[in-house]
């Protein structure tokens, strides 16, 4: 268990500043993709299955394949950037976030939260607990969720198709 | 009955048909495993050219008089008359070599012999191991005998007899008060 | 034996951090989108994972999640379809190079 | 695995044979059964994939009354070994621009991927590697996974062919998941509706459990109810489409992209990224099988001794069913266009999925015997013919080209 978080934090966190500091951009898809399998691994690794395939399949499976054809129709599709990648005042950004980082780090030395705590209780059947809850429940943030994912997605044609219509 | 997706049915039963029916009816099948069987040729069928001889291999009808060198679109034949010590030539081939690799089995070289000596062969298997030497022919691998043409083709070889037969006679009947003619490489219908 | 909470929190901690100072440095829209996006993930491991450990008989944590996944998928869906959009107007995902707020 | 591991457990625990096992601790029993049933599951899927490419060409050679390989071995049966020799032999090209890690990884992953489907498929009663929980959630998880493999090695290339090939299959997989997993969500409603208290379960072997009963274990099978038969047809439709086989192999259109995403691979590498599309399509035929086919079910399953042999003969026997279909449907169908296949999947799979939900509403609330099949039926019939305007988008219109025109 122990060397399992280990092995899994270190490909997630490795993953994650590969992605943001690659200068390819596919190159850096392919990492977010990989920090992004490492945390549906922490998932399992946390009894939360149904959260890990849900992660693998909307995140690897949808926003990592919306990326990758927002860089295939905004770029050279050998991915690669120009000279200068980092943004005016960067160090201004890495600072801040840096500090945001300590900041956070500072906030979990508190006592409550590094006391080694054991695991709560786990509901059995789990998977169907949620399926129960999201139509009992949980039905109207659902229903409002299924209208935002409609709402997003006809957003999201109208915004990318409006130039088209105008130019030819 | 015509609903959407038919089509696509129909296709499927052809498919199944056919694929069932080839286990059943025989005639379906027409692939033939070739070494083990063969598909027997029609007669006039060829394949690569060869030279005449009649009787014994020396009475050749080629007379090396290099028309079909000449005339080969790719120019894969290549002749050279045999001559005596004294530079006189023997009316027949010293070198006769048919490249098969280029040889692309036009039968125009038969269309000219004005001797009837070249023919072509109906043998196909000329795979070899090499892509240069192995695939020259030479003379002597070249000459085959009249029985051989009358195996493969026996009408045409026949009409082809028939006509040196007359052409024969033709020349004799002319040459009636002159002695004959002494050159043994006169085409004999024998 | 088991992982103490707060080394779950070290790790969302520093993707969150790492996240954030990419969204801050590059230059580029679509990094920037990805950055976030890691952002979000790390907040939403600290919900499974308090989940884990405090909440484990609750459905709660669970749901907050699910919907936070769904959220981020819509808003990368439009935030992508905004960066495609800017790219056709100016050539270019530059986030530098956007300043005008005129079209 | 479990059973193996409960089998193990069970001669440790058992006092005339436990000294032989006496000995090893449960975690290395544990190991065992895993070890051996990754080994299992390896063995018999890539013989079976071996096979599978002989049968293929057999199969078409037969559609096209020609003999199919007959020459290496009895009947041509040696020609798997023979290829693979060949292909072992072949040299190993990465092209000059290309990112080699990439290249390398790309065939790697997406063979990886293809044998994680393996390991929800339930093979015959208690016979599966691990009964995950989000069963087919994992199976539509691990297919969205390997998207990106294909897309990895297609852009990696640095072939302007493997990169349109591998954006092809990027868009067609996607598309297609969203039928298939629509079709899947009325089999979990069935599963459900079996349960007790209406409680359902992803799981793969309650899925097959929930089709058991009846006639001969066969009666219960999900394709036998409208809705089940809708289903199914999406779900293999879905399942070509994902493995992209005729009528769907556009990413790999030879006639138009020479070979797709694989067109620079060779050798090791390109007998890799082969084996993973065969064993996609075993897994998904094998998934198919499960959730409409009944899975393992069949006469004598219940059988106390030799019921779990039954279960495998019969699980085999249906997976050979669907295979032979989609080989059928290799040698039947011609390519569609990519206008087409986008079109199909949007306009008539997607809304046919969602009426099949609704159909299965009726199945279900008109109380699920012969009022609601008829009910459920007239449901989909009307809405197929509506939805197909009475075979009138059969009919392929003018295609109008955007910006040659």
């Amino acid at each position: 268990m122990n060397t399992a978080f280990w092995i899994i934090s270190i490909i997630t966190v490795l993953g994650a500043v590969l992605a943001v500091t690659l200068r390819n951009l596919v190159h850096c898809l392919l990492s977010l993709v990989v920090c992004f399998f490492g945390i549906a691994a922490h998932y399992f690794l946390l009894r939360a299955e149904f959260l890990g395939a849900a992660q693998i399949l909307i995140y690897i499976g949808a926003v990592a394949v919306l990326i990758l054809f927002a860089i295939m129709l905004t770029r050279h599709v050998t991915g690669t950037e120009g000279p200068r990648e980092l943004g005016g005042k960067w160090w201004m950004g890495a600072s801040t976030a840096g500090i945001i980082g300590v900041l956070l780090l500072w906030c979990i030395r508190r006592e409550a939260l590094t006391a080694v705590l054991p695991p709560g209780d786990k509901m059995q059947g789990l998977v169907a607990v949620i399926g129960k809850a999201l139509v009992s429940e949980w039905v109207v943030p659902f229903e409002a969720l299924a209208v935002l994912l409609t709402a997003a997605l006809v957003g999201a044609v109208v915004i990318a198709l409006e130039e088209t219509v105008h130019k030819r | 009955m015509k609903f959407p997706g038919k089509g696509l049915l129909d296709g499927v039963f052809v498919t199944v048909r056919n694929f069932v029916g080839s286990y059943f009816e025989k005639d379906r099948l027409v692939t033939v495993q070739y070494p083990e069987e063969r598909v027997s040729l029609p007669e006039n069928s060829r394949a690569f050219p060869f030279l005449v001889y009649d009787g014994t291999p020396d009475k050749m009808r080629c007379t090396g008089c290099r028309i079909c060198e000449v005339e080969c679109p790719p120019q894969c034949i290549y002749i050279v008359m045999d001559r005596d010590e004294k530079g006189k030539p023997l009316q027949r081939p010293k070198i006769f070599d048919i490249d098969i690799s280029v040889c692309m089995q036009c039968q125009i070289c038969v269309e000219v012999c004005p001797f009837d000596s070249i023919k072509m062969d109906n043998d196909y298997e000329k795979s070899r191991y090499g892509r240069f030497d192995e695939l020259m022919v030479h003379l002597p691998d070249l000459l085959k005998s009249n029985e051989y043409y009358h195996k493969i083709k026996p009408a045409e070889a026949t009409a082809v007899d028939a006509k040196l037969k007359a052409a024969a006679e033709k020349k004799a009947k002319k040459l009636v008060s002159p002695a004959p003619p002494a050159t043994g490489t006169t085409p004999k219908t024998a | 034996m088991s992982i103490p909470l707060s080394y779950y929190l070290v790790l969302s901690a520093i993707l969150f951090a790492i996240g954030l100072c990419g969204a801050l440095t590059r230059k580029n829209a679509i990094i920037v989108l990805m950055a976030i996006e890691i952002m979000f993930n790390a907040a939403i491991l600290n919900l499974i994972v308090f989940w884990h450990y405090r909440f484990g008989c609750s459905v709660t944590p669970q749901m907050f999640a699910i919907f936070a996944i769904a959220i981020a998928a819509a808003e990368s869906t439009v935030g992508l379809a905004l960066v495609i959009a800017v790219y056709r107007h100016y050539r270019s995902v530059d986030v530098d190079e956007m300043r005008a707020l005129k079209g | 695995m479990e059973t193996l591991y409960q089998l193990l457990i069970s001669i440790k625990t058992d006092p005339s044979v436990g000294r032989w096992l006496g000995f090893a601790p449960d975690w290395g029993l544990r190991a065992v059964a895993i070890v051996v049933s990754v080994v299992l599951i390896l063995a018999v899927f890539l013989t079976l994939f071996a096979f599978l490419t002989w049968v293929e060409r057999k199969t078409l050679g037969r559609i096209q009354n020609r003999l199919g390989p007959n020459r290496v071995g009895p009947i041509g049966l040696f020609q798997p070994i023979a290829d693979g020799l060949k292909i072992l032999l072949k040299e190993d090209i990465i092209p000059r621009g290309a990112d080699a890690l990439c290249h390398f990884l790309a065939p790697v992953l997406f063979l990886t991927v293809s044998l994680m489907l393996f390991a929800v498929l339930p093979i015959g009663r208690g016979l599966i590697a691990v009964d995950l929980n989000i069963g087919i959630l994992f199976v539509f998880a691990v297919g969205a996974a390997s998207v990106l493999a294909l897309f990895m090695g297609g852009w990696a290339s640095r072939n302007k062919f493997s990169l349109l090939g591998a954006m092809r299959s990027v868009a067609q997989i996607v598309s297609y998941e969203v039928p298939t997993v629509l079709a899947a969500v009325v089999v979990l409603m069935a599963v459900s509706a079996a349960g007790k208290q209406g409680v359902g379960s992803l799981s793969t072997v309650s899925i097959v459990e929930a089709q058991a009963g009846g006639q001969m274990n066969a009666s219960g099978w999900f394709i036998f109810q409208p809705w089940g038969l809708v289903g199914f047809i999406l779900f293999f439709i879905g399942t070509l489409a994902e493995s992209a086989r005729t009528p769907f192999d556009l990413p790999e259109a030879e006639s138009e992209i020479v070979a797709g995403y694989h067109t620079e691979y060779s050798g090791f590498k390109f007998a890799l990224f082969q084996m993973g599309e065969y064993l996609v399509m075993i897994a998904m035929s094998g998934f198919t099988v499960t959730m409409f086919l009944g899975g393992y079910l069949g006469p004598g399953v219940d059988m106390p001794r030799i019921g779990w042999l039954l279960s495998i003969f019969w699980f085999l026997a249906k997976l050979s069913i669907m295979i032979f279909l989609v080989i059928l449907a290799r040698g039947t169908w011609p390519r569609v266009r990519v206008d087409q296949l986008m079109g199909f999947a949007w306009k008539l799979l997607l809304p046919m999925a969602l009426v099949n939900i609704v159909a299965f509403g009726f199945w279900f609330y008109l109380g699920s015997g012969a009022r609601g099949w008829f009910a459920s039926a007239t449901v989909l019939v009307v809405a197929f013919a509506l939805l197909t305007r009475g075979g009138a988008s059969t009919r392929l219109g003018k295609r109008t080209y955007r910006y040659s025109n």
